[in-house]
């Protein structure tokens, strides 16, 4: 059985996602019961499938038993094992978090519609990682895309509609282009394996096809990435989504296109064409620095405090692109750790938001007036996740920025340190703004009149873990980042 | 609704069942030629939702409900990823049809793909028809 | 014009995608912009159905005169991408139809402007 | 080099207490009981690793690291223990004046102030302690975050308003320059490992490490140097004891420590003087001394007055450190002793002044020292010593900042300090004068008026101590003595 382990991360979600239907008829629990199972077992399999492959070995799996490059291969190595990992572990948070705010935000009739849906976008996410066909990687990119849109229209506001539809239209383009650059790949090579491909295209590097359908994939997939300035869709739609939703998809679906494009970039392609061949990392190390100081820029005039967080999801992806285009190990194991860092500090935050919207329906940042002794578990996880996302010390923040640094220092790129640090600064102004309202603001005097109103333990325990592995993780930070570095390895290894 | 020409209704009434039967036909066949879950799938669909825009959705909604609908969408899918895992319990990989139990592996071959064609269209045809519905039921 | 001729199928196919882009880039209508995008989608479909022609090739199936074939593999890949652009398109109009009905508009700007 | 625990768990002791502190919010008496026994175990902890590093030994603990090259270490050393030993001290002592300040004003939310109060003493000696850049920067950034509770303390909007600029102050200058300046010496020096004989040496152009110096002073807004200084005079929204705590202890005293520390351990006097930086740092920091003794002549809150001669008196270290003579860097370690003892008397005269009387200007003291006479006994200690009378403790540590001076042939730097001495004179003088010498307004009786027993005991303390340090200074001269030995090749 143990052969078949990387199968199962992807059909267990799948299976929930069909079974929900049938039993969440019966009662609407059983829809929550199963997503937390499939999440679950999801996430021990990756964890195991990640012990695997830092044995040294590479996990390949073939559907159907068709030997690529005619069949479907399912690739786990450090890097898919990696984000793996990171994805079916918040995906199981969310998911153990959701019932009460799934409770409160979503119809009842419309319960097990939402769970299974959300489950579709977990097999989605978890697919794009995993597969190592890059025709399965676009059905699975609409996959996820499909179920994201479908569950952002689930948000109460009307808005939320709207905000649906632009992020279709942006996500369709973006994922035509990447299915015409495939079609370009495959105009000339005849091949849809990703290891195959990489063997067959070094030869070709000169070839115009190749070329086009290496930029198309590029453009579609930062629009799915939401780099800068292609991130248009992202903020009404974290914002207006239903807050599992926000929190799941801030937390993973860029991510997981990011990674997509570290594949596309590094796997499909190699070091030498990106850094060599085409300006594309002196692009997208422009983009990235652009996006770290625009996204901060836009975060501090917000007032919505979620659409504050997506305006930083904007910067911080910034520093993903930014450590993939500086083109040296540190740079890469700074990007790729940073994958791990946001999905927990963007997460966490989020999290506490939704306990917040759960707990008392504030969604503006001056409304938020002693909140730290209303909820104050929550908001020390808010806390923590914010000093993260500022780079103190011993935060996973901090971690991230320091290989980018030195890692941009390394490359001789100088332009980046100041740009780093800078947006540090201005994502300080914006956390600080919320720490001050929530704890040194208004209620003097009030030390034991306002009664605690946390959470329930099922949202406040998930977000009490997530923020703290923003700590473990800060501390103990050689556990990702030696997988990282391993990862990095990989990518950069081949000539 | 439904009060269409007699002669629409007459013709559809007709056609509907042969309609059908090659939808059948589509989705069986397409393990060994063209044709397939999705094209018999969705002929299947669209047999259905002829039905509704002749004898109007009421008609529809008693021979097959909304609840059926919901839950054949679910169980197609069902049909195909279980197939699926049972070869994996069987001991072959995801989907291998051949190590299905049942003689030799060329004939587990086209039965397990039969058995997926088959999934494949009767969600295909109950998703179409739920679409179709649920878009019409929103009488602006 | 030799160079135009050779290659019509790929002018075909650009020309059919830019109709659709700027149709979904520029028009104010959501169901407009929806229709921008099938062409657009559908663009790219006839490309690789255009890609997979063999000359003189035939339909991939095992009969008498079949020396030489089509690929198979775009159409079957094209089918996949086919599903997925009818699911985008059944959900696109299922908001649209959401959307008119809490909004009472589909055109983008009258949206917007009760947004604000 | 000793490698013992006992650093770490000197830091840890505070960091235990506060959940104690935390849980017995409900008992005041037991909460501040908490506060005082963490204290002096602290105190008794530092205490006993005095003998070591009175021996020359360097006491090392290597926590562990988080990445390569970003290791969390302590080292003991001489030029440690002379900001920890006064560090520890004081703080049990402002501990007490807490007590009985925020008791007499019935403050709001003192569990949270005594629970950052004891993370910021942590961060201090964490500061003090640090064996490598980074370790630095960690508890410099604690230090800032921690502090900053208790300087908006009042949660005003004007208190919102200073909070804001002393962490736009503190945590931008050093997320901007001084995290640049750790980013370019590990990229040059390839570690960050505190070492005598700087770790930056033949590694780059003298561009650059004049580049990095730059960046690690600007970083160091915590020193307060001219023009990076006005985040201290608006923290002086914050309580008194939390104002001395800044100013005698932790925070400014932190940012001067890091400066002479790395001035010494990252860049080395030799590599300071071959790149000529010694003479801009000296002009530099005259020009704090000078600047800053003018604007305090100007104000008339006292506590900003106060905080203007801070700015202007711990300039002195940097100015000393600057000189690049051995006389120079002692008179510098000895300044960094006697400063805290003599502000923080200052501050707590400040703060019993406003608790018995509720006056916070300086033109409101007249005959106060009629009304206060044991608390403006001591405040005139403490003013004496800032301006360098003899027998007080200041007297010692301007003497070799002087003979400092002479030593390195700096006619500039001897003028500085003469008429920054005079200006130290020309503002506090008057104060004693109006307090003792002049009558009291019409309305107010001259009745004794001294605030509660617990503010005056610290007081009273302090001010003796500020005496001791001029009667008894060997044990810090020893520290002292020894810091400067271990510049000339001695053992790091």
């Amino acid at each position: 059985m143990a052969q078949h382990l990387p199968i199962l991360p992807i059909i267990l979600p799948l299976f929930a996602a069909v079974l929900i239907p049938l039993f969440g008829r019966i009662r609407v629990q059983y829809a929550w019961f199963f997503s937390v199972g499939a999440t679950g077992f999801s996430f021990l399999c990756s964890s195991w499938l990640l012990s695997q492959v830092m044995t040294g070995r590479r996990v390949r799996y073939f559907l159907g038993n068709w030997e690529p490059p005619w069949g479907i291969e399912y690739v786990v190595d450090y890097l898919s094992g990696f984000v793996l990992v990171i994805i079916s572990f918040m995906a199981f948070v969310v998911t153990v978090y959701s019932w009460k705010s799934v409770e409160k935000e979503i119809p009842k009739e419309k319960v097990g519609l939402f769970y299974a849906v959300f489950m579709l976008l977990v097999t989605g996410l978890l697919g794009i990682v995993i597969t190592g066909d890059i025709f399965n990687l676009y059905v699975f990119l609409e996959i996820s895309a499909l179920s994201g849109y479908v569950l952002i229209a689930m948000g109460g506001k009307r808005e939320a509609l709207m905000a649906s539809y632009n992020y279709l239209i942006l996500g369709t383009i973006g994922a035509t282009f990447i299915l015409l650059g495939i079609g370009y790949l495959y105009m000339v090579t005849g091949s849809l394996n990703m290891a195959d491909l990489a063997t067959l295209l070094p030869p070709l590097y000169e070839n115009k096809v190749v070329l086009t359908g290496f930029a198309f994939l590029v453009v579609g997939l930062c629009i799915k990435v939401a780099l800068f300035p292609f991130h248009i869709w992202l903020p009404n739609a974290y914002t207006y989504a239903p807050s599992v939703v926000g929190t799941f998809m801030a937390a993973t679906a860029t991510k997981v296109s990011a990674y997509a494009l570290v594949r596309i970039m590094f796997t499909v392609f190699s070091p030498g064409f990106d850094f060599k061949m085409v300006p594309v990392t002196e692009i997208l190390f422009y983009l990235g620095m652009a996006a770290m100081l625009v996204g901060p820029v836009l975060a501090i005039s917000q007032t919505d405090i979620r659409r504050m967080l997506a305006y930083s999801s904007v910067g911080q992806i910034g520093y993903i692109v930014l450590g993939i285009s500086l083109g040296n190990q540190t740079g890469m194991v700074g990007g790729l750790v940073h994958l791990l860092n946001h999905a927990l500090m963007k997460g966490g935050l989020f999290l506490v938001v939704g306990a917040i919207i759960y707990k008392t329906g504030i969604t503006q940042i001056s409304e938020l007036k002693g909140m730290g002794k209303r909820m104050p578990l929550s908001m020390a996880a808010f806390t923590v996740s914010a000093l993260s996302m500022i780079g103190v010390p011993l935060t996973v923040g901090f971690v991230s920025k320091w290989y980018l640094g030195v890692g941009a220092l390394q490359a001789g790129k100088w332009i980046a340190l100041p740009i780093i640090l800078l947006s540090s600064l201005l994502t300080a102004v914006y956390f600080w703004r919320i720490i001050e309202n929530v704890y040194f603001k208004g209620a003097q005097g009030q030390e034991s009149g306002r009664q605690r109103e946390e959470g329930p333990p099922g949202m406040v325990v998930p977000t009490l873990g997530v923020a703290s592995l923003c700590l473990v993780f800060g501390v103990f930070a050689f556990i990702p980042v030696s997988i990282a570095e391993l990862a990095a390895q990989m990518l950069l290894g081949k000539t | 609704m439904g009060r269409g020409n007699v002669i629409i209704r007459f013709i559809a009434a007709k056609f509907i069942p042969f309609i059908q039967l090659f939808g059948l036909y589509v989705i069986m066949h397409g393990e060994a030629g063209p044709g397939g879950g999705f094209q018999g799938g969705v002929i299947l669909g669209a047999s259905m939702i002829l039905y509704g825009l002749v004898f109007g959705f009421e008609a529809v909604r008693k021979t097959y409900s909304q609840k059926a609908g919901d839950i054949l969408s679910s169980v197609g899918v069902l049909l195909y990823a279980g197939i699926g895992l049972l070869t994996l319990l069987i001991g072959g990989h995801f989907l291998e049809y051949r190590v299905l139990p049942l003689g030799t592996p060329q004939f587990s071959s086209h039965i397990g793909i039969l058995g997926i064609e088959i999934g494949v269209g009767i969600t295909v045809a109950s998703v179409m028809t739920i679409l179709f519905f649920e878009m019409a039921r929103r009488k602006s | 014009m030799e160079f135009i001729l050779a290659k019509y199928n790929y002018w075909i196919y650009i020309f059919l995608m830019m109709i659709g882009f700027y149709a979904m880039i520029a028009k104010k209508n959501l169901v407009k912009k929806i229709i921008g995008m099938n062409v657009f989608q559908t663009a790219v479909f006839l490309f690789y159905i255009s890609i997979s022609k063999v000359t003189g090739g035939t339909a991939p199936i095992v009969w008498e005169y079949a020396r030489q074939y089509d690929n198979p593999l775009p159409h079957v890949l094209i089918l996949t991408a086919i599903v997925v652009s009818v699911s985008t398109t059944a959900v696109a109009l299922a908001l649209i139809s959401r959307i008119y009905e809490s909004y009472g508009h589909i055109e983008e700007d009258k949206i917007l402007s009760q947004q604000k | 080099m000793v490698e013992s625990s006992v650093p770490f768990y000197t830091l840890l002791v505070s960091l235990i207490a506060i959940p104690f502190i935390g849980l017995s919010g409900k008992s005041p008496n037991l909460r501040e009981s908490w506060t005082l026994i963490a204290s002096v175990i602290k105190i008794l902890m530092v205490l006993s690793m005095v003998p070591d590093v009175l021996e020359g030994k360097t006491i090392y603990t290597h926590l562990g690291s988080i990445l390569p090259g970003l290791d969390i270490a302590f080292r003991v050393d001489a030029l440690g223990m002379i900001f920890a030993v006064p560090a520890s001290l004081l703080w049990l002592i402002t501990s007490m004046y807490s007590i009985g300040y925020m008791r007499s004003l019935n403050e709001h939310d003192q569990t949270r102030y005594y629970i950052f109060f004891s993370v910021a003493i942590s961060a201090t000696l964490g500061i003090a302690f640090s064996a490598n850049v980074f370790t630095l920067f960690l508890f410099y950034e604690i230090l800032t975050l921690s502090t900053y509770p208790l300087v908006i303390h009042q949660q005003t909007q004007e208190s919102l308003q200073a909070g804001r600029r002393y962490l736009t102050y503190l945590l931008g200058t050093s997320f901007a320059f001084l995290l640049t300046a750790v980013f370019l010496t590990y990229h040059t020096a390839g570690t960050l490992e505190f070492s005598r004989q700087g770790i930056l040496t033949g590694k780059t152009s003298d561009l650059m490490v004049t580049l990095i110096f730059i960046l690690f002073l600007a970083g160091t807004t915590k020193a307060g140097l001219v023009p990076l200084h006005s985040w201290l005079p608006a923290a002086m929204v914050a309580p008194t004891p939390v104002s001395a705590l800044l100013h005698a202890v932790a925070v400014v005293k932190a940012g001067v420590f890091t400066i002479v520390r790395i001035s010494l351990d990252i860049f080395g006097i030799d590599l300071l003087r071959d790149v000529g930086l010694g003479m801009g740092l000296v002009y530099f920091s005259s020009f704090t001394v000078i600047v800053a003794s003018l604007v305090a002549l100007r104000q008339d809150n006292l506590k900003r007055r106060l905080a203007y001669s801070t700015i202007s008196q711990l300039a002195y270290v940097v100015l000393g450190v600057a000189l690049l003579t051995p006389g120079g860097i002692y008179g510098s370690t000895l300044q960094i002793v006697v400063h805290a003892f003599g502000k923080i008397t200052l501050f707590f005269c400040a703060g019993a002044i406003y608790v018995a009387a509720h006056k916070t200007k300086v033109s409101e003291l007249n005959g106060i020292g009629k009304k206060m006479p044991l608390t403006m006994i001591a405040f005139t200690i403490g003013a004496f010593s800032m301006i360098g009378v003899p027998l007080t403790g200041g007297f010692i540590s301007k003497w070799y900042l002087l003979m400092g001076a002479i030593e390195a042939h700096h006619i500039f730097a001897i003028g500085v300090l003469i008429i920054s001495t005079i200006l130290n004179a020309a503002y506090f003088l008057p104060i004693i004068h109006a307090a003792f010498l002049k009558d009291l307004p019409d309305r107010e009786e001259p009745r004794i008026q001294e605030a509660p027993p617990w503010m005056i005991g610290p007081i009273l303390v302090t001010a003796v101590g500020t005496i001791l340090l001029f009667v008894a200074p060997s044990f810090f001269m020893k520290i002292a003595g020894l810091v400067v030995g271990s510049l000339n090749g001695g053992s790091s």
